[in-house]
């Protein structure tokens, strides 16, 4: 009998505390759809609207050298091509899922995409990170996807082989594959990737390494510092 | 010489895209539709090696003309711009022999289909995404 | 003493629930942020994906053309610069659609349709909100546009006095005019208007006061605090 009161009031308190937490539920998550569209329009704008008056530009150039100079009205023709790709490139980047900042999610994506070019993937380690923060976590996820992305594009291998390795300190993953090897142009990149890759692990205090031999192997490492930093404090 | 139907429905592109093949040595660009049902109609009529095709257009999508497809001969090649959850699986499924940029540079593209042609399948990888509640399949070892 | 059980096993049900809360909590802002992208990603390809690509290939096929037929060549460079410009004008309609209602834009937008009724308009007050989130400041921009489109249609005004009051804690907007009064049938509302303004405060945790006293007295009142509840965290 006395028990009852306690109960009931639990059960009531239990209610309230549903009831409010899907309150908040629904409006972080208006909120954060809001940020969202909001972080996107942003990027839109830097990237296309700049890209786009470049084009329009250049195509009013390329028309009038066209029959007095067409040497000159083919470079600006090849820019114009070169810009649209690049803008494309830009746009798809920022709408890639969200997932993308997932190690574990990427991994799955990587996986698919290895798979898709009919090579075998096969993985090695734990791929819950422990200490790792959020935006180093998503440093890695792009690296990874760079890297996947090039084997499928360039390197003619039939394997593919990710390492995970997690200590205190660190984090690293090994990505080899066993094609044509990444040969001398790895110093001067034509494309964007490997150099976009190094900046933003310098950015993060991480580090690439390229090997070359008897197929490509990158070794992408980042300390796990700001947890540390907060536990020496 | 490659024979190819391309299907766009955006004119401009369509034309686009007929003419840069045209200019290929090896290929010849048959039949141009506008949608997918006209696709297929012009596949059973002029018996491609390969047919290009878009997956948004009127009155059926590529994803639905390439599985109506699947049987015959001519080998798919889907050409897109993004990467949309659940299409690249559809893809696959339908068995297409390509699934590609639609941005790709004109060499790019025409290096893929000689490719396609010599019975490789070629995925471009910034296409590929899982559709949504898709099983993971790293979780499960 | 045998209380205690009873307790301890609803507390620890409370607990898993709020954990659980938690959990469902994040997934759903993630899903909801995944569908935002999904559904911009759409609009990117229905609109830009398109003409961008169509710049690249026409920009491929021009560069072939200039040196056999200059004059398809110029035909192709144009169609490139009708279509950049056509696409710069889609991004900004697009971001600006997706930016959301800023309360400054909005003041700008009712004043011209309390001027265009032959009404005076009165401002006082700072248009720039300085603590208020943005979907704080959508609601409340959605508010005062339903203040205003209400004088025009109901009133029978001659003037219009908006009074804009910030604090540290809240933001409350006057809007009043000198018409007929909303009379009896403010409490059942015929139309939405007023019965939506109400649901997107609640849904802030704002409120809405209205007073007929020679005229309309429009009392629109929000709390800042769903920034400072971030901050804290
Ligand atoms: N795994 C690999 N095997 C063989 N060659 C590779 C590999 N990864 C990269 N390369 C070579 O290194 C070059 C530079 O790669 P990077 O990712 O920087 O540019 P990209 O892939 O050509 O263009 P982008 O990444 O900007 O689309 C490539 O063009 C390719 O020649
Ligand atoms: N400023 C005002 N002066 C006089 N009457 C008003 C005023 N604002 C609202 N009303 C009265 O209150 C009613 C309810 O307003 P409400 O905005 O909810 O609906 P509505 O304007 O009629 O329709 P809706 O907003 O859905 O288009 C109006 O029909 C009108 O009679
Ligand atoms: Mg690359
Ligand atoms: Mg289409
Ligand atoms: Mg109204």
């Amino acid at each position: 009998v006395i028990l009852l009161p306690f109960t009931i009031r639990y059960r009531q308190k239990q209610q309230r505390l549903e009831g409010e937490l899907e309150d908040a539920n629904e409006k972080i998550s208006q909120l954060k759809v809001i940020e969202e569209r909001e972080r996107i329009a942003r990027d839109l704008h830097d990237t296309l609207g700049q890209k786009l008056s470049m084009i329009s530009l250049k195509s009013d150039l390329a028309g009038k050298l066209i029959a007095v100079k067409p040497q000159s009205a083919i470079k600006e023709v090849e820019d114009i091509s070169q810009t649209a790709r690049t803008a494309l490139k830009e746009v798809r980047e920022m709408v890639s899922n969200m997932r993308g900042a997932k190690l574990e999610d990427e991994l799955v994506r990587v996986q698919q995409i290895i798979e898709a070019a009919e090579m075998e993937f096969h993985f090695d380690g734990d791929v819950q990170l422990n200490n790792t923060p959020l935006l180093v976590e998503n440093v890695l996820s792009m690296c990874l996807k760079e890297a996947a992305t090039n084997i499928v594009k360039h390197s003619n291998a039939t394997t593919c082989h990710i390492n995970l390795h997690q200590t205190q300190t660190d984090v690293s993953i090994v990505v080899t594959d066993n094609g044509k090897g990444i040969g001398e142009n790895k110093g001067s990149f034509q494309g964007h990737g490997l150099q976009g890759m190094r900046e933003r692990l310098e950015f993060v205090n991480g580090s690439l390494d390229i090997v070359s031999n008897n197929g490509t192997i990158l070794t992408i490492r980042v300390p796990n510092v700001i947890k540390q930093e907060q536990r020496e404090e | 010489m490659i024979r190819i139907v391309i299907a766009e429905d955006q004119r401009m592109l369509l034309g686009a895209l007929g003419t840069l093949l045209d200019l290929e040595e090896d290929m010849e660009v048959v039949g141009q539709a506008t949608n997918g049902e006209e696709a297929c109609t012009l596949v059973h009529q002029y018996q491609p090696d390969v047919c290009i095709m878009d997956i948004e257009m009127p009155l059926k999508s590529g994803l639905d003309a390439a599985e109506e497809l699947k049987d015959t001969p001519c080998k798919i090649i889907i050409l897109t711009t993004f990467a949309r959850a659940g299409y690249f699986e559809r893809a696959q499924k339908a068995g297409v022999s390509g699934y590609l940029l639609k941005d790709s540079p004109i060499e790019d593209l025409a290096t893929s289909i000689k490719k396609i042609m010599d019975g490789q399948r070629i995925f471009a990888p910034e296409l590929i995404d899982l559709a949504y509640g898709h099983e993971n399949p790293l979780t499960d070892r």
